[in-house]
């Protein structure tokens, strides 16, 4: 089954909406999805044009595409454990937040907190990430926990803070502080950023472009070859973050 | 000239807080300290006025010297006026970066411009008692 | 003038000697009356099981530290939202909610009466505010002087009676209900990051030992008059070992009431540990009953733990320290000048922690080996070793032993190697959780007199109706439903007024502060006194007039008044 | 008349030992007050009556016409914030709470642009600290972190610290160290045992190498960390070890830094190491009078200390999203109710804007930046001299401030009380 959904014009274009009914599994049956534009409940289809094409008998075999003025709407994707999500441009924060399985694909920006606290399954961003992508909540000790972040433009602060596990990549630049409060996981940086996995704990982080302003606390343990893009790697190996007995790896490509 | 701006609370600035549409306050809230040596570069004299400008928009100060500020920075109590120069991003932590902005300073005559001006500017209707 | 007949109730009453009977309860204008009018509303019980609103005679939901363990924990927070609605307000928090959320909680399972553990003199106020804004249940605050150099000076200055002043002008300033002593000594020494191991260590600064510190007070506070006792948390909590300590505790405690118990032991699974390290952590919950029991003069609760997460939260600064070592979560910690201190971390009890699993039974094991359920009240120190809401599954444990049997197969195996809990066979009865929930925890507070805990004429129509039939019920096997049961009340009645409704809140509630006042003769006045009136003019940071908690911050105080005997 | 031990609104140290000389409705005299609180008693410039633009003009109006105008805004957005109440007292606050939630709104206090990331930290690792006294009575290292006293706290030293003699230091001046760290040498820097000048944006690096040193790991230590020599780092670590009691204070310093929260908690972090070998305790320098006032009552009714959206009904926060400076710089909200506070003087531009572009409505004593941008104002009693209530003290201690004359303005309470009952009764049951 596909389910396609193009919204409409809206009075105030600003107001956020919240969609965490937007998952596969809610399309199963034709229940009445509603999503929160403000503080009023709204109807699926007040606030898009809804075309439903195909059958589908299980959530694996929905996909839902998701077009238009996307980029403030939030929550897309939440708990999500089967099928498939298009957004074919941007979408707002949170997409994903607890995913468990499936796939969304973002082919335009995402906004903040892409994957927050996710367990599982495949998230594609084709363009940037804004702030905490990969990320937690507040006060919560673990992050993302699993599955596979993937994004082709740049990342903004706070990238995969707590990362716990699971496999984050950005393939552009990171903003400040990626990486930090890190315990596990493995987190891969195309290009260049501030300041990385302060505080780290453990897990990996691996940084193929520049590392500004790199903390005093890590140590030097050698060198290491890695691959990325195609390409074999010299590293530099740090341990750390040593203020905070961490048994962390940070790898920096030597330039 | 290229400088970072940093802002922070002064004695003075507290004192007319309740105030903000006295000439007391706009004095003190559209006072730029900068080290002596830059002031010299920029070629200016205390109480000369300067157009200070961000990629939020542009505002004009008075400067006085400093010795406690380092070079290439400058400081300008809180306020409407340094706020028209900061950039509302946040880096989703909810709050903006008061102590560095990245600004350009020239030497000007324009004059300062009022609180209600300045409000005025971002769209408001000035009230006057 | 408001009537209300509950009608065909199975009510156990141990104050009035009720220990089971189908009978008809009648109110008029808030309290229990001998019969009502034709017009009486009527609620029919239906034979259900009830009981006087439930008293929880420790537990920590309103004031500083409570309000730190929130504003520290957004993920405690969303662990348990629920949106306005009707007379409700928003709730927010698992471990430590909100007001509205714990006062809706605990009313929802019959709950009336609460005394909050420890509240610091100084930031009494705090306290008071958020009791107010606990609007279904009577509130009432046992206040710290654990730390408090004027006491701690008349105690070197062996002085009872200066110490009795002390506390009289106190409780009388913050609005306070009774004496507690958190760690005694033991907060003022971590003061300088210190803390003191047995009753016999010496405060730093203040030649005082906690021994000391807890002799006097038992005897200032009788020398006051105060309704309930002295409520100590003993020192070394959660030190394997402690019970030594405790036990050494107990062997100080004169019997100086013939009302009430001379002192209150709260929490006490925390201060029963065998072994010395934690490797080798034992019960000894049956050297401790055993105590208890050839001691008809103190009183004690449970502090059970129940698996799950929870926030810890005490003025016992020093311990939240070790605790934090061992945990490497966060850590919160607020000293407070010249009185006290506190600290908060969150934990999380594991089946898989033998640790815990001792702990869990040390627990139960209390309630069971304390043969009379008037010495042992029902509680968790909430939250400390579980939030209240699982007060229904330790009934059920203490009601079922093939319950008990059943969660011990989940535990760690080596768990019965270190406790005696598999061997206990005794089941308590409804009457037995009737006292350990209400009428116990009334007495041992010294609130019958107000109407609390009993339902007889003249009480305070504070009323739980549970859906549970005591004829047709075998808690032994039916365990589930008593837990189901004791969760959610058909009615709770606060005050002659249907409160909470089958899980439903049905009203905004107004409660009342119950606190207490010494009234002693004028030499004792410390207001004059130079020497304590110099501690605020050098030392505190708060003026002596902006000190006291004024009266508009009790909207509805009812003040016990007692003659002091200096 | 000469009122005694009067508590001062102006800032966190809520000193409460003002004399103060009343004569009618005029503050006549201040004794004991520093310059911020002589100000604020003297000061006599208060907004007549209610006012509402009308135009390009403004004209004065009813209180009952501003409040009902008020409500019908607020009811009619899909979108209103709440915003301010570090400025009244905490049975306003309270209330303001209630109404967020009555309406579905966001509700968010001046945290959100001074100690905000302190929360954000806190809620990571939590905050070992105490009450002023604990730190007058025993500190002999007293840290002051990014926070310059003497302009924003000006008695802070001599009530609390520096000055203060305390029951076990009896010559505070000479038995206590001062370490001073700054990106510049304020006032506070020259008084200093130890001044620490930090490169811009440099705290966090500076922090993590102070806690590597006091783990024992100098070994690892780079000669010079964010523009501080090796040399000094260790001297300030082996100063900070030798406590017996350490203090530490930081400001905005820290919270407006690159790395906000996280500069913050690694300063508590530092504490909290520091707190293996000595005693030590750290503590934010709150800057309104009664700010952490509205964290607690904000605390203990929603859950969260500030920016808290109800939105959806339950209480939802997440400081970045839900936090003024955020949901003005994106236009999501549709209206704003001001109480308190005057975020055209201390939000960026970008948000002033907004605030003029939406129907924004303040209530405050005084004529502010924020007047310019609002719709409607409606003047109030200052508390602390016409109205009283509940603040919290920067170290959490409550106190009762004082209403020193009966004057001719309604309270906070009594405008949110009103406003309160129009917006139930507009939304029925």
């Amino acid at each position: 089954m596909r389910v396609i959904l193009r919204t409409k014009p809206r009075k105030k274009p600003f107001i956020p909406i919240e969609a965490e009914a937007i998952i596969p599994q809610n399309f199963l049956r034709k229940n009445d999805i509603t999503v929160y534009e403000g503080n009023k409940e709204r109807k699926l289809d007040e606030i898009f044009y809804i075309t439903t094409e195909g059958p589908a008998v299980s959530p694996d075999q929905v996909e839902i595409v998701l077009s238009g003025e996307t980029g403030r709407i939030k929550r897309v994707g939440e708990y999500m454990n089967a099928g498939r999500i298009v957004i074919e441009g941007d979408i707002g924060m949170h997409c994903g937040n607890f995913m468990s399985a499936g796939e969304i694909i973002i082919k335009g920006n995402a906004d903040a907190w892409l994957g927050r606290e996710m367990r599982g399954g495949i998230i594609r961003c084709e363009g940037n990430a804004s702030h905490y992508c990969a990320a937690g909540y507040r006060g919560e000790k673990r992050g993302m926990r699993g599955g596979i972040v993937q994004v082709m433009g740049n990342a903004g602060d706070f990238t995969a803070e707590y990362l716990s596990g699971g496999e984050v990549t950005i393939h552009g630049d990171c903003g400040d502080l990626p990486g930090v409060e890190m315990r596990g996981g493995t987190l891969i940086i195309g290009g260049n950023c501030r300041r990385p996995c302060g505080n780290m704990t453990g897990g990996i982080c691996m940084i193929f472009g520049k590392a500004d302003a790199m903390l005093p606390t890590f140590r030097n343990t050698g060198s290491e070859e890695k691959e990325y893009g195609g390409h074999h790697h010299r590293m530099t190996m740090y341990r750390g973050d040593i203020a905070n007995r961490g048994k962390g790896t940070l790898l920096v490509k030597i330039n | 000239m290229n400088f970072l701006l940093n802002t922070g609370r002064t004695i003075r600035q507290g004192s007319y807080v309740e105030r903000k549409n006295s000439d007391a306050y706009k004095g003190e809230a559209t006072s730029l300290y900068m080290h002596p040596v830059d002031m010299m570069i920029l070629e200016i004299e205390e109480g000369s006025h300067v157009r200070v400008e961000s990629n939020q928009g542009d505002v004009v100060m008075k400067v006085h010297p400093a010795l406690w500020i380092s070079q290439r920075e400058v400081f300008v109590c809180l306020g409407p006026y340094a706020n028209y120069l900061v950039a509302p991003e946040t880096h989703c932590s909810g709050m903006p970066d008061f102590k560095s902005t990245m600004v350009t300073i020239t030497p000007t005559t324009d004059l300062l411009v009022t609180v209600a001006e300045l409000m005025e500017r971002c769209g408001g209707v000035r009230y006057e008692d | 003038m408001s009537e209300l007949l509950v009608r065909n109730a199975y009510v156990i009453d141990p104050l009035s000697g009720i220990k089971g009977d189908v009978m008809d309860i009648a109110i008029r204008d808030g309290k229990i009356v001998e019969e009502v009018g034709r017009n009486a509303e009527v609620i029919d019980a239906d034979h259900c099981l009830t009981l006087p609103g439930g008293v929880d005679s420790h537990s920590h939901v309103c004031g500083t530290k409570v309000n730190f363990g929130r504003y520290m924990s957004p993920e405690d927070m969303r662990a348990g939202r629920t949106a306005r609605k009707g007379v409700m307000h928003v709730t927010s928090g698992y471990s430590v909610p909100t007001t509205f959320g714990n006062s809706y909680r605990y009313s929802i399972m019959g709950y009336t009466t609460i005394l909050e553990g420890a509240m610091a003199p100084l930031e009494a106020r705090h306290t008071h505010e958020e009791f107010t804004a606990t609007p279904h249940q009577d509130m009432l605050a046992n206040t710290l002087f654990d730390g408090n150099w004027s006491i701690m000076e008349a105690v070197r200055e062996k002085d009872v009676k200066r110490a009795a002043a002390v506390v009289a002008w106190t409780l009388s300033a913050v609005k306070g209900f009774a004496i507690k002593l958190t760690n005694p000594g033991g907060t003022e020494a971590w003061g300088w990051g210190e803390d003191v191991h047995s009753i016999l260590d010496q405060v730093p600064h203040f030649g005082v030992t906690p021994a000391e510190i807890i002799e006097t007070m038992i005897r200032a506070n009788e020398l006051l008059n105060l309704p309930h006792s002295v409520h100590i948390h003993c020192n070394a909590l959660g030190v394997p070992g402690n019970y030594r300590t405790t036990l050494d505790t107990l062997d100080l405690v004169p019997d100086l009431n013939d009302k009430r118990q001379t002192l209150y032991l709260t929490h006490l699974q925390f201060h029963s540990y065998g072994g010395s390290t934690w490797k080798d952590i034992s019960s000894k919950s049956e050297d401790i009953a055993r105590a208890v029991n050839n001691k008809p003069q103190v009183a004690i609760d449970m502090g059970q733990i129940m698996f799950g997460r929870t926030t810890t939260m005490t003025a016992d600064g020093p311990m939240e320290f070790k605790l934090y070592m061992l945990h490497h979560n966060k850590w919160s910690n607020h000293d407070v000048e010249l009185e006290t201190g506190s600290g908060i971390i969150p934990v999380y009890y594991s089946r898989k922690s033998l640790v815990n699993c001792v702990m869990w039974a040390i627990g139960l094991e209390l309630a069971l080996l304390t043969k009379d359920p008037w010495q042992c009240m029902l509680s968790t120190d909430n939250p400390n070793g579980a939030p209240f809401v699982k007060y229904p599954e330790i009934i059920a444990l203490l009601m079922s032993r093939r319950f008990r049997e059943n969660e011990l197969a989940l535990l760690d195996p080596r768990t019965a190697h270190y406790v005696p809990l598999p061997a206990i066979d005794r089941e308590l009865d409804w009457y037995d959780i009737a006292v350990m929930t209400r009428a116990g925890q009334a007495k041992a507070l010294g609130i019958t007199g107000v109407g609390k805990g009993h339902l007889a004429p003249g009480a305070e129509a504070d009323i739980a109706i549970y859906p549970l039939k005591p004829d047709s019920l075998d808690p032994s096997t039916e365990y589930q439903q008593v837990m189901a049961g004791f969760g959610k009340t058909r009615y709770t009645i606060k005050r002659g007024r249907v409160v909470a409704r089958d899980g439903e809140v049905v009203v905004e509630g107004a409660n009342s502060t119950i606190w207490t006042k010494a009234i002693t003769p004028p030499e004792f006045d410390l207001s004059v006194d130079p020497e304590f009136v110099k501690k605020f003019e050098q030392y505190y940071t708060v003026r002596m007039s902006n000190y006291p908690v004024q009266d508009v911050y009790l909207p509805r105080g009812v003040c016990i008044a007692t003659e002091a005997s200096l | 008349m000469k009122i005694e031990d009067v508590v001062c609104t102006f800032c966190g140290c809520l000193c409460d030992d003002l004399v103060v000389e009343v004569d009618g409705r005029r503050v006549v005299s201040v004794e004991n007050g520093c310059t911020l609180a002589n100000e604020k008693f003297m000061g006599d410039h208060r907004l007549q009556s209610p006012i509402r633009r009308n135009g390009k003009g403004w004209e004065h109006i009813s209180y009952d016409d501003a409040i009902r105008e008020t409500a019908e805004i607020l009811c009619d957005a899909d979108r209103p914030i709440l915003y301010g109440w570090s400025g009244t007292h905490g049975e306003a606050q309270s209330i303001g709470i209630h109404l967020a939630e009555l309406l579905g709104a966001l509700v968010d206090n001046t945290s959100t642009v001074c100690h905000g990331p302190s929360i954000l930290a806190i809620q990571e690792v939590g905050h070992p600290g105490c009450t002023l006294g604990q730190v007058k009575n025993r500190a002999d290292v007293v840290v002051y972190w990014g926070t310059n006293p003497i302009d924003a706290h000006p008695r802070h030293m001599s009530r609390y610290t520096t000055f203060a003699d305390g029951f076990f230091l009896k010559e505070a001046f000479r038995d206590r160290r001062l370490i001073v760290v700054d990106v510049r040498k304020t006032e506070s820097a020259n008084i200093a045992d130890e001044f620490i000048t930090i490169e811009p944006g440099g705290d966090y690096a500076v922090l993590s190498a102070l806690r590597a040193i006091v783990r024992g790991k100098r070994e690892i230590i780079p000669p010079s960390v964010s523009g501080v020599s090796r040399e000094q780092l260790f001297r300030v670590a082996d100063l900070l070890l030798s406590a017996k009691f350490g203090a530490i204070f930081f400001g905005l310093g820290l919270t407006m830094s690159p790395g906000k929260y996280k500069n913050v908690r690694n300063a508590i972090e530092l504490t909290e190491e520091l707190s293996r070998h000595t005693k030590y305790t750290i503590s934010p320098m709150r800057g309104h009078w009664n700010v952490y006032g509205s964290n607690e009552v904000f605390t203990w009714i929603t859950g969260y200390p500030y920016a808290v959206d109800f939105a959806r009904g339950i209480a939802f926060y997440n400081p970045g999203e839900t936090t003024s400076v955020d949901v003005l710089r994106r236009k999501e909200c549709d209206a704003c109710l001001v109480v308190g506070s005057d975020p055209g003087a201390h939000f960026p531009k970008a948000c002033a804007e907004h605030l003029a572009r939406i129907p924004t409505i303040q209530i405050d004593p005084h004529t502010n930046a924020t007047t310019h941008l609002s719709r409607i104002q409606i003047p109030v009693a200052v508390t602390g001299i016409d109205a009283e209530g509940t603040a919290y003290r920067m170290d959490g201690v409550p106190i009762r401030t004082r209403m020193l004359f009966k004057g001719e303005y309604p309270s906070d309470t009594e405008i949110l009380e009103r406003l309160y009952t129009l917006v139930k009764e507009a939304k029925g049951p």
